[in-house]
């Protein structure tokens, strides 16, 4: 797999309190990004207060470590869970 | 995936208690089933800072969601000799005294019940994308944190 | 003796998902509560040398169990931060399929109410003086044996 | 507490098989018997198959040891509980 930066287009969920940050549900962006690091870093440019929020992310619905690599086009950022 | 065998837990809005006397009242027929145990979750009118909770509003990764829910009922059957489960939660506004979640396990004796549904109520609360807005009487509103 | 306070915790026949839907519908004003549990105890159709079991008959000493049932009562609100709970028990014949008890422990968080649960149940299984006679379909019997 | 056998009239009850071994649900005896067991004995030469029976002895609605002596008029024999 090539390490190198891609540009891709990408499906970014958010929900709950961060929905409420960045005023959308979900949003389609074309990044340069590797990792899902690189993705947040992109996103912390964009919304300021994301950083200091406590999140997930999931790919492909599962919950994935920040260290890994982009591997899907829909992504979802998800603050702590509160169902039931 | 199990996109096929995955099914909606999500109800919009509360969930009555006719539909969970209905839900008990199906199992009649399951002659082989001895014990039954059933978890609800009700919105608490909790007060903060002398202002009062009146409603949740949920929303929810539903996707990952039903995904998530249909790994824990496949774990849940694999760890616990159950008969059947049954899962239900709320999407949207739940008003403080309504249920908003509804948890159904069934097996032949009583001892699993006990154990499979916990397990069950403790994997969604921490597995399921599901986020909970606490609306006040004043319109404003916070983030529901699980305990 | 708590004659007075003691309540009668015994109906005639099956419990109802009528009642039970009732019953938690009757919850919605207390808005303290997060969570309800809920133990049913169904009759099984087991089979006993080829012979299926149609129904249990109950018999109580009614004074002396309803006494049990009381003194449990007030042991699990002295041990758990409960905010109610309720105990049926049938009486007479319940058929497989059927629902013979109908325990509800309500509290304001989940954690509470597995264990006040579990600790109900057991302590009417090891402490309630009810007798359950299994009727086979040619009408002969044995006693039931709680394990 | 005078310790010779009393002369005393009670009300015997009987619960599930018990009933079934004894036919009656409840009885008038009138017993000499200071304690449980004195009057266990009396019943057991009125119903043999009872001895071989596994139950508990309740006196004032309380299960009460067989060594106990009788200080209720009321008493009941119950087989092992099965609510539920």
């Amino acid at each position: 797999m090539n390490l190198e930066s891609w540009i891709m287009k990408l499906n970014i969920k958010y929900f709950g309190m961060l929905a409420e940050l960045t005023q959308c549900s979900e949003e389609t962006m074309v990044v340069e990004a590797t990792t899902i690091d690189e993705l947040l870093e992109q996103l912390f440019d964009k919304y300021p207060g994301l950083q200091e929020k406590d999140f997930q992310v999931a790919q492909d619905q599962q919950i994935v470590l920040k260290e890994n690599n982009i591997t899907a086009s829909e992504l979802a950022l998800l603050p702590p869970f509160s169902g039931g | 995936m199990n996109e096929k065998k995955t099914k909606n837990v999500f109800k919009e809005g509360a969930i009555s208690s006719e539909f969970i006397g209905e839900s008990i009242a199906k199992h009649q027929s399951k002659t082989g089933i001895g014990a039954h145990n059933i978890f609800l979750g009700q919105v608490r009118a909790d007060e903060v800072d002398g202002k009062k909770i009146t409603a949740i509003e949920y929303t929810a990764y539903e996707e990952m969601a039903n995904l998530k829910f249909h790994e824990i009922r496949e774990a849940t059957f694999d760890k616990f000799d159950i008969t059947c489960m049954h899962i239900y939660h709320s999407l949207g506004r739940v008003k403080a005294g309504e249920i908003c979640l509804f948890v159904f396990v069934s097996a032949p004796r009583r001892r699993i019940v006990f154990e499979a549904l916990e397990y069950v109520v403790e994997e969604i609360k921490a597995k399921a994308p599901v986020f909970g807005k606490e609306l006040f009487e004043d319109e404003s509103h916070q983030w529901k944190v699980n305990t």
